[in-house]
């Protein structure tokens, strides 16, 4: 049955339960399997990457399946996709997946086609220049960034995500296609503390972060808002009531014990709080999913703040470049980034990467003393000779 | 097995369902797209369009051309809602300040959620993206496709709204990013009727559920991840689609602890495959992996030359327990010590595969910072068969649901309600005995909250009895 | 100048200021170094334990210092103290010191006198048979158990130390004298949560623990407690204002936040909760001061309540003998309890040492979060199995 | 290298001090001792005579016992105070209660702290300790005596006392268990005139300091624990004896990270040994190790046959930061990776030694349990020299006072008005840059509470320049 054209197709205003079907749910995804992979579900041996981007998997019965991965900038208009389908047409009997990580998967079962669909992504690009499909993200590299709407279609951000990903992922890009880190390397985007993204376990972690207090919309706020859901939404209590001088309801903040997590903003829009001058990027790292070899971790803070510098985040940059080479350098095989910093020590991770340890980065909030050293194990650095000096421990 | 879908599924041919003639769908030249200059001033995003990654820009201009050059009457919203999109962009940037703003509420009909509104705060300036709204649509599971599937989707798409889409969403939704109030309910007919697909979820309900590739194309996997995702989306859509939840919910499907959809950081309840036997070892792949016929870890470390492969240094040291050995070539897996870490296996793929009883473990509490801080998913369930049609595992859920609804607070996710309450009391409400497999360590305080009835002669005591024996 | 025998001595009631000595602190540590010691204070090279209780330690001049070391009772009468001046005047020119953990040190310059000592001290016994100066207390075993006053002179406890570590002390004398342990065992015990025996970083701690809420002496606790500080003793807030019937000051008491943690009583002594059948012992393991190979850590509460089984307290010594013995034949070399314990899984410890897992092990305080089990890695035991099948996982 | 005691000592000879004659000291016989009843019943504790660890009850019936041949005059306090302590301990085990109670406020003139009331709730039925202090003798720097000073001790507390001690108390004081108030100064002026020994601390002051055996008989040691001790108990007199302080506050000196004197589990403030420049090696003694002809970690595992010394298995794989490697034969050690934590050191005294560089590390905040809980004592100074006469150390430590008596609540340890404040507003206040090594990891929450003065443009905005750009 075609697609209606109709200005409001096939619902009728006047009676909107007509002909409605509900609770359908998803499509089945047995039907989007290529045969290839019906035959062989549930009997895989074995996989192989063959090269940066391109996998074999190998079943029990001796099928084969070649999967070409392609990285995505997620942001997608229908032209990308309709192109999408013409490669999966051309060369994949029109089936084609995406990863968890918004990678793009062409799946074809023989060689020589493989080979026809390396060369046909690595031709095509967008008329500035970027790879349309480039070919990559597998193994101990770098893989998509996963990331959130940031100004494209959030109302909350307090960065940019697309814009960020592209300056950051620009930088990488040889380590998408490549696999010459000690493992692998999860980077993750969110533009604000609610992480959509989930990047509180990633090996690095960027997140767009507030740093004033909402402003007050006196105005409107009673209408706009129920004040007591305004008020509880606050995690540290710093939102009270208050009256406003013509007698109407509103809130007044404590400032000092805000830490402009957004949630007041999330659920009272008379409390708006991003800021040209304020919001920036906090860059978290070692967190980790897996539970190879050690079990899964929070990402850590490790640069409080840096400028939202648009549209190329050269600070950013910068200090994830520094984050991945000292670990590229130093890190064991099989090491992720999380581990490689506790085997060191967190005080040597500072000095080989040359980020400046302050006062941010302690806990101070909830289950603050279990970060705490309970040790005399150290590592003599310079930020321990600076502190022993101050402390008139050494001249 | 090929597994049966819960109704038979609408065969869709994009010949039969397009809406656009294929003159339409390529209506520029490359020539025409290098020199397209959109109706704003976009300095920093035509930055954004240099550089390998693929630009998102770049992307954009193709459709804003697109458009520019369809008939009117091929659009329902506005031509220009790309350029207006990228127009607020670039003002976003000069301000450091996004120009999206809170919605009303809007949705469709009988849902309570998968429409999520979306206003601008400059609609003078924009006019074409005043509404924007975002429609979620539930993906198949592990997000294979077709193309008749996503051509179709493309032509609504840019025939209702705005022709941007996300694939895909935080949560695993195919995401449809900007239309009109008006279209909604239009588009929910088209994707339901012509596509026979459902929108997800959204606020205080269970969100999509999503799994990793699973059997499909893993040898890893220790359970069909697609089949239950499928099956408890299908079986709770009342749940998905109308929320009755103190907050959000969210399952999702690993088939093995090596966590490649992270349902461990992302989940309410978070489901990983596991074995209760032995690695399967294949000792000749083992010594062909000695001998470096295979290259280890299925080649992932291709890229720099780490030296020959030593199974001592690279597998049996690194193994968190230390449980295997090689006892004269042959290599030797103490399962009783092993915590299924997946790292012998990641290595050496050819030769050792997870055991044949096969289930999942069953974890709880994950959730993002906000609003009491990030938790990871806390083991609960050891080990659970996983067989359709899954009874086990959906007892457990509604007893786990039963309980979040009757204690939870507004906007408490469960690990939020679970430290309120604390493990103990948790697991005694949802029935379920301590195991020490529940915690890292065994507490360190000693503030063992007792309860009167575990003491013999209870808390009611006379001040009288007790100065007989001690003066004051 | 002899010690005075006049009812009041050198005191002058009449005016207490005169002649008054103060802030004189402590005697002077040089002038009780035995000759040995002053000779190679700082020059120490090596030491050897040549056989359980006797130390050698080698100078770099050569000299040689031989140290008996013996265990003792913390608890000593005069007697027992002139009975250890004699053996030092007869063989260590009157020089004795006492360790951290409460054993008695005599120290001699030569292997004749060593020889002669430990001859000596073996054959004194009390006329029951008990050791006097039973020699020991060095190297891989578990040394002199620190412990607190119990009933013999403390008010708040919820059992007594002497008698329970003499108990376990008898049980666990092959210990003493031995070094056949993996590494060292420290052994604690504390008669309440005050903890004055800071048991909360040893291998194996023994703590006594209240398990009913204070009763309230209405009638006078308006009379010798600051009831605002009683109220801010307690740190669940579980005391609050209250009157009695006749309009007196008192307080009033939610049972079910009590964690009988005692700090009330210190402050209030009408608010005794001391009671036969609550008050018990509780048990934990796997705690170390040292930064050897290990960070420090605390205890962890394996063995929720004991009875009070006066005098020889057979259920604690059980348990006890339970966690010792598991880890005597499982750790490895130089691993003490809690490392062991760590590399293992707790859920093996449990299974090794047969103790039951009960839900009061689960923390359920301030940071308990940091202790839940977030990742897949964990070893199947009954326990896992018995969740399981409850859970309807298996049948 | 001798150190000067703050005024010289007071030579004490027992012989010249001494109340008792000889045959008063050995007025009863073993046969005696055998038969020996006290005036109580005390089944259990006698019970508690038997078995190889020295009795405290035997013990207790031989002062019992020689109190019971002393001549009337010969003690001025009650005969009976041993009976009627085992008679009430006996009643105690019976009851399954204490039979001591709170006491009024007791101690000398002038000083707020020594002296710890304790009063029987029994006193009609042992009369004896219806009066029982405690009173707390400040011991020399790691408990070195010679006999003089304690049978001088001993004459004078079975004089003037219940004749019963503990050797020694938590904190590190001589302990005399148990006299009448009447005798609590005239015991203060037989210690300052006679013994010329002052009494410790109790009470909301500095608490008597102890020290580990240090450069006295340990080649571990990095500096002079007992002089330091020594050094800080007399600056602090005023501080020890006159609580001025919102709650106790306790010093301990340990020599090396081994830590025997746990100051990092028992004090507010934590001085611990360390050494900044290479650990020495004696590579003749490492290769006599690694042959077998020294027995390693000084014999201390000599009661079981772990085997040949493997200094790969037992050293080099146990460190933990892997810094150490056999190169042909030659230990190697990266010291700039080493965090001192005594392992080789320990196992191979002969061959190994902390540098010579050295000083101390200050961690603050240790306490037990009660009341927010147990803590250990954090990282704070990393290196501090350590020499006479420690300005610096004193310094440091008024810093600290000085911030915790201004803001600590009533009874808030320092550790706990740490956890209260934060550690940065803490450092910030001390004066003190922040430094890794101060945390385990850096924080995971990213909830950081900026300072309005670091946030360009402040954080007074007005609404309408915001409204301006971004319309409602």
């Amino acid at each position: 049955m075609a697609l209606s054209t109709e200005r409001l197709g096939l619902y009728d205003p006047k009676d909107p339960l007509k002909d409605r079907l509900t609770d359908l749910g998803p499509r089945h995804f047995w039907q989007y399997f290529p045969p290839v992979i019906q035959n062989n579900y549930g009997k895989w041996a074995y996989h192989e990457v063959l090269e940066p981007g391109i996998l074999v998997h190998v079943s029990e019965t001796g099928d084969k399946v070649y999967t070409v991965r392609c990285g995505a900038a997620r942001f997608m208009t229908v032209q990308h996709v309709r192109e999408i389908c013409d490669i999966a047409d051309k060369y994949c009997d029109g089936y084609v997946r995406f990863t968890t990580r918004n990678n793009i998967e062409f799946l074809v079962d023989s060689v020589e086609k493989l080979e026809a669909l390396k060369k046909d992504l690595e031709s095509r690009k967008f008329v500035s220049g970027s790879y349309k499909f480039p070919i990559g993200g597998t193994g101990a590299g770098v893989t998509n960034i996963v990331h959130t709407q940031g100004y494209v279609h959030c109302h909350t951000p307090a960065t940019d995500a697309s814009s960020m990903v592209k300056a950051v992922a620009d930088e990488l890009f040889e380590y998408f296609q490549g696999m010459q880190l000690p493992a692998k390397v999860r980077v993750s985007m969110a533009c604000c503390l609610n992480m959509c993204g989930a990047v509180h376990c990633s090996d690095i972690a960027l997140l767009g972060y507030h740093r004033k207090p909402p402003i007050i919309d006196h105005e409107v706020i009673d209408k706009v808002c129920e004040i007591p859901l305004a008020i509880a939404a606050c995690p540290v209590g710093a939102i009270s009531p208050d009256k406003t001088p013509e007698g109407g309801k509103t809130v007044k903040i404590k400032q000092d014990r805000c830490m402009f997590c957004g949630n007041c903003y999330t659920m009272c829009q008379a409390l708006p709080l991003s800021d040209k001058e304020g919001d920036g990027v906090t860059i978290l790292a070692g967190g980790k999913i897996s539970n190879r070899i050690s079990q899964p971790k929070f990402s850590k803070v490790v640069v409080p703040w840096l400028p939202n510098n648009f549209p190329r985040f050269p600070e950013v940059v910068e200090n994830v470049k520094k984050i991945l080479e000292a670990y590229a350098a130093d890190a064991n095989k099989y090491e992720r980034l999380g581990d490689w910093a506790e085997r060191i020590g967190w005080e040597k991770f500072f000095e080989k990467t040359g980020l400046e340890f302050t006062e941010h980065l302690i806990d101070d909030y909830r289950l603050a003393y279990d970060t705490w050293r309970t040790s005399t194990q150290f590592k003599f650095t310079d930020a321990a000779w600076n502190v022993s000096k101050t402390a008139g421990g050494i001249e | 097995m090929p597994f049966e879908p819960k109704e038979p599924q609408k065969e869709i041919k994009y010949q039969e369902t397009r809406i656009y003639s294929d003159e339409e769908l390529m209506n520029y030249t490359e020539e025409e797209l290098k020199n397209f200059k959109i109706k704003h001033d976009i300095p920093d995003l035509e930055e954004l369009e240099k550089g390998p990654w693929p630009s998102f820009v770049a992307d954009a201009k193709q459709e804003a051309l697109h458009r520019r050059k369809l008939a009117d009457d091929r659009m329902l919203i506005d031509r220009d809602v790309v350029e207006d999109m990228l127009g607020q962009l670039q003002v976003s940037f000069d301000d450091g300040e996004t120009h999206w703003k809170h919605g009303g509420i809007v949705g469709v009909f009988g849902y309570g959620g998968g429409v999520i509104g979306r206003y601008s705060d400059l609609p003078e300036k924009y006019p074409s993206i005043a509404h924007f709204h975002t429609i979620r649509v539930n993906q198949p599971a592990s997000k294979f496709y077709n193309s008749d599937f996503l051509r179709t989707v493309c032509d609504m798409w840019e025939y209702r709204g705005s022709g941007l889409m996300n694939l895909h969403g935080s949560t695993g939704d195919l995401v449809l990013l900007g239309t009109t109030t008006e279209q909604l309910e239009p588009i929910f007919f088209e994707l339901t009727h012509v596509l026979g697909q459902d929108i997800g979820g959204s606020g205080s309900n269970l969100r999509t559920p999503s799994c990793c590739i699973g059997k499909a194309r893993c040898e890893f996997a220790c359970y069909d991840t697609q089949d239950l995702c499928y099956e408890l989306t299908q079986y709770y859509q009342d749940e998905l689609h109308r929320p009755a939840f103190p907050y959000k919910f969210k399952f999702k499907f690993d088939g093995c602890p090596n966590g490649c959809v992270a349902s461990i950081a992302r989940s309410d309840m978070s489901f990983i495959g596991t074995w209760r036997d032995d690695i399967r070892i294949d000792q000749d792949a083992v010594k062909a992996y000695i001998a470096g016929d295979v290259v280890p870890n299925g080649g992932a470390h291709k890229g720099r030359d780490w030296g020959k492969f030593d199974i001592q240094k690279e597998v049996i040291d690194l193994c968190p327990t230390k449980c295997m050995s090689l006892v004269d070539g042959e290599l030797v897996i103490d399962n009783k010590e092993c915590t299924r870490c997946m790292h012998c296996i990641n290595v050496m793929p050819k030769a050792l595969k997870p055991g044949k009883d096969t289930g999942i473990s069953i974890l709880l509490g994950a959730k993002a910072p906000i609003l009491e801080g990030a938790q990871m998913a806390t083991l609960i369930v050891p080990f659970m068969k996983a067989e359709p049609p899954y009874d086990n595992i959906k007892e457990f859920i509604e007893k786990v649901w039963e309980f979040w609804m009757e204690e939870g607070k507004n906007r408490e996710r469960l690990g939020e309600l679970m430290q309120r309450f604390g493990l103990p009391k948790f697991l005694e409400i949802i029935g379920l005995p301590p195991a020490p497999q529940m915690v890292k360590t065994p507490r360190e305080n000693p503030y063992i909250f007792w309860k009167e009835e575990d003491v013999p002669g209870g808390w009611t005591r006379d001040i009288k009895e007790y100065r007989a024996r001690h003066k004051r």
